[in-house]
């Protein structure tokens, strides 16, 4: 089975790279050779008052240098913490994580994030080798949108229109009358909603990262369950585990 | 040195286990531990039936612990016993299958349907917070206690523990009517019931509104009532609440557990409960302790 | 914006008070805090007679909280009529007097003496679990909750405040008795009761072998138990157990609770309290809440 | 009333001066200020797990650099922690805590420190004037004796003979016939009832600096006390609050 381990990874880099969203590099060899795009990583707070670890995705993997990039926004003190880390900290950490995107066999893709969503976007975007337009979707302020232009045909979307095309990246991929063969998307769960209908509409496959809340990260504990239209051959209902047979499923294998 | 425990006939090569829920069914954590190295690896609960659980958000963090309410989604029997049971026996040590139901029958049905299955033991959920049906009814009540320990135990082809649940003002009481009803032994403390709140949504953190608190938070808490059941009764108990590492297992040992269960710890710390088990190790070395059962109940 | 709660008739400027045992009777904390900033001090349990309290080592350190077994050392009412009220009138804060007894005929006396004193409100802790004549054999039988709180309310000029004991199966019969015996309001939760043992030594970490556990490890435990009670229940409920900031408190007013009372954080934040009632302010400011009381309750 | 608070204090120094024994120099002008030499700071770990703070007694008082010196001994993961603290770190502190040694009128003073009730002595024998005999009982490795001998003569008993007198501090005492009309004592219980038992035997008064498990360190919580010849005037019954009216008593007047 794929290589799983939980190791004490080094901080390299931690800036802020947009209001509350920090851009950590960690150093942790073994992880990132085993990396996937779509794929996630659990990290540890080391406070005595937070014991879970926080999943995070995975934004950039350089095996050569066996690091990591993870981009995430502070959402409460186990996060605000780990934001506090700097280089040379030492940081638990365990993964890779789920299953990651399936980049076979698609010619024309359509890369999909919102929000906190748009960095597993980057890696897929590296290493995806066919024709790629990039919708990335955004309340107001941008972030990682410069680093995706090397990959492809970069459009935006802002709630209140600061830039780019003013609504969601529905609105976005329908003004610029993207087309594709796959989907892949990542974001809050009524954007993942729109996306699926979307496709659903335009016929297009669409391969959706979910996220709920864990405990052990590793299809253990079943906290972090969606509904699925077969029933899990795992615990024999109709609940995947997004950590672990996820977080990446096919739009139509999912209910949310 | 001597590190193993005799439990209602069943050797354990130390008295280390996992409790129920926090570790599967032992396939997911074997890329991290040796299940060979624990005494016994005790299952998540199984149903006579497929269990879809509760609705998510199922966890929530709290200060030094979690609350969970899963609401014991589990495959039901059948795909336990084809995949689940052959996977842990690869391993050296012994299954404790934790059965879970919503009616005295589907206890029964489970227990008659494992009696001819290559199991070490049984472990009766009674104390299920977070489903109504999954036996805290039974749980709180002393008369249910005996009556359900009493109908498992004539059905069961292995030794019963029952698994009792903290949520009671005196569980020596509780303690005294499973061992009326016959039980083997007793493993405690299920969680505690708890609940935490989003004050920015201004809604419960959980689905389930109540969830079950879980963690070093309620060591203090566990190790008092496996005293007291310890005092209470005369089958061997096994201690569980918040242990994360030897040291605190050893308190629940000199509380006059026999064993002990690891459970939250697995969750940040995969290799939790064997690293429990070496530790007991050190502690016998470094003290000069020839047999660990020369510890239980020593204080 | 209004931060005023009124409880059984007497209006706290603010809904913070302290959880009786851990701040004295404010004297010792006047140096760290303006008393005049909180809604009430609630003063130590006040007995008929002094009371010498438990041998020592009389508290405990554990994961998140701590255990205490004090046993209620306290001066007498003789001492703390003399003293502490007129210290406590200083202060522009409701002054509830915390009352604590062996038999019902001792809570009585303390409850008669007080009637003629300038005190605002009684609170009777009916559930310390360090003295078995400390009242714990009332709190965990809902008969006896229902006597002891009928017999006080009769000879009581002050509202009356009933303290309930977590350590039952079912708080919210608790509740529900004290309320039938007249109660005015209702606290909680008093201490779960834990232990620690001392690995090294191999003996009980208090004198007491078991003491109270409290502090934030027991949160979602006094979240869950409000939340029950004040769905049980008409009279108001005050909130405690491990609240350290707003935030904390915040979950127990949404749960159900009128007002909280800031316990073992004063310990290790000596202006925990005042902090409290200062966070609150800055919530309301930033969500917009024009009166606390609208968020009583609110989950 | 004395001056009493809680402050984010700066470690300057920390050194291990003995196995497992640390030497820490913090910085808090406003303690130091108003520290008196048998007084106690409590010392907060800041880790989650562990909420209460730990009372250290003053080793040394710099005044005019606003500097506190506590010596103390890892006894668990609570002091472990506080000795990991290092330069630059702030540390929470609350001080100063108890009521000190009575320095008046004495003449001819006896200090007898036991292990690691040794620390409180150095401030004491720096401050009184008179002439001082100076007792350091220790099991075996010695520490912070050198530092003594600037202000008395000094004695030393080890519990294996490997330095001074072979035995306990009062083995030291009377095989070199030291005598004076007030002795000051800290140490493990069993010593100072030696102490008070060998005072009384003198007819020299004695103080005794008493120690017990704390919470909140002032007063209010009545966790430390300890049974007292007179009934105490705070709770009306025989039991003295070691963090607040003591930690210094005249052996008379306590029971140990």
């Amino acid at each position: 089975m794929a290589l799983k381990v939980k190791n004490t990874a080094i901080v390299r880099e931690n800036s802020e790279i947009g209001t509350g969203i920090h851009s950590l590099w960690i150093e942790d060899p073994q992880i990132s050779k085993a990396a996937k795009p779509g794929q996630f990583v659990s990290l540890y707070t080391g406070a005595a008052d937070k014991l879970l670890p926080r999943p995070i995705s995975l934004c950039e993997i350089k095996k050569e240098a066996g690091l990591l990039r993870l981009v995430f926004r502070i959402a409460g003190a186990g996060t605000e913490r780990i934001a506090g880390f700097g280089p040379g900290d030492p940081i638990e950490v365990m993964g890779p994580l789920g299953n990651g995107f399936d980049m076979d066999g698609c010619k024309r893709a359509i890369l999909i994030g919102g929000g906190i969503g748009i960095p597993p976007m980057l890696e897929l975007a590296k290493q995806l080798s066919c024709e790629k337009s990039i919708v990335l979707g955004y309340r107001d302020e941008l972030f990682l949108n410069r680093e995706f232009e090397a990959y492809g045909s970069v459009f935006i979307s802002t709630e209140d229109g600061s830039c780019g095309v003013k609504g969601n990246v529905i609105d976005a991929i329908r003004e610029n009358a993207l087309d594709g063969d796959m989907i892949f998307a990542c974001g809050p769960t009524p954007m993942l909603r729109g996306v699926k209908q979307y496709a659903k509409e335009k016929q297009i496959r669409a391969q959706l990262s979910l996220e709920e809340r864990m405990a052990c990260g590793i299809g253990a504990c079943l906290a972090c369950v969606c509904r699925s239209k077969d029933t899990d051959e795992h615990t024999n209902v109709n609940n995947k585990r997004i950590c672990k047979d996820g977080p990446v499923f096919y739009a139509e294998d999912v209910e949310i | 040195m001597n590190l193993k425990v005799s439990i209602a006939g069943v050797e354990w090569k130390n008295p280390v286990t996992t409790a129920s829920g926090t570790f599967g069914s032992g396939a997911e954590y074997s890329e991290f531990v040796d299940l060979g190295s624990l005494g016994a690896v005790t299952t998540k609960g199984v149903a006579n039936v497929p269990w879809p659980g509760n609705p998510t958000p199922r966890i929530a963090e709290t200060y030094g612990g979690m609350l969970n309410a899963i609401g014991l989604q589990n495959p039901g029997m059948e795909v336990f016993i084809r995949r689940d049971i052959p996977f842990l026996r690869q391993y050296d040590t012994n299954i404790i299958v934790n059965v879970c139901g919503r009616t005295v029958k589907d206890y029964i049905e489970v227990v008659e349907r494992l009696s001819g299955e290559d199991v070490d033991m049984l472990e009766i959920n009674i104390s299920c917070p977070n489903v109504k049906e999954g036996g805290i009814a039974f749980g709180q009540n002393a008369k249910a206690v005996e009556e359900i320990t009493a109908e498992v135990k004539r059905h069961a082809k292995q030794p019963v523990i029952m698994k009792l649940s903290p949520n009671v003002t005196d569980i020596a009481e509780m303690a005294r009517a499973a061992e009326a009803g016959g039980a083997d032994a007793l493993s405690l403390i299920n969680t505690l019931t708890g609940m935490k709140i989003d004050i920015k949504k201004r809604c419960f953190a959980l689905a389930n509104k109540t969830g079950g608190l879980s963690g070093p938070a309620v060591k203090p808490v566990a190790v008092r009532m496996v005293y007291q059941t310890a005092k209470a009764v005369k089958i061997p108990v096994i201690g569980m609440g918040g242990i994360q590492n030897a040291e605190d297992a050893l308190e629940f040992i000199m509380a006059g557990a026999t064993a002990v269960a690891v459970g939250t710890a697995n969750f940040y710390r995969p290799d939790a409960a064997a690293c429990v088990a070496e530790g007991l190790k050190a502690y016998m070395q470094e003290y000069g302790v020839e047999d660990i059962n020369s510890l239980i109940g020593c204080v």
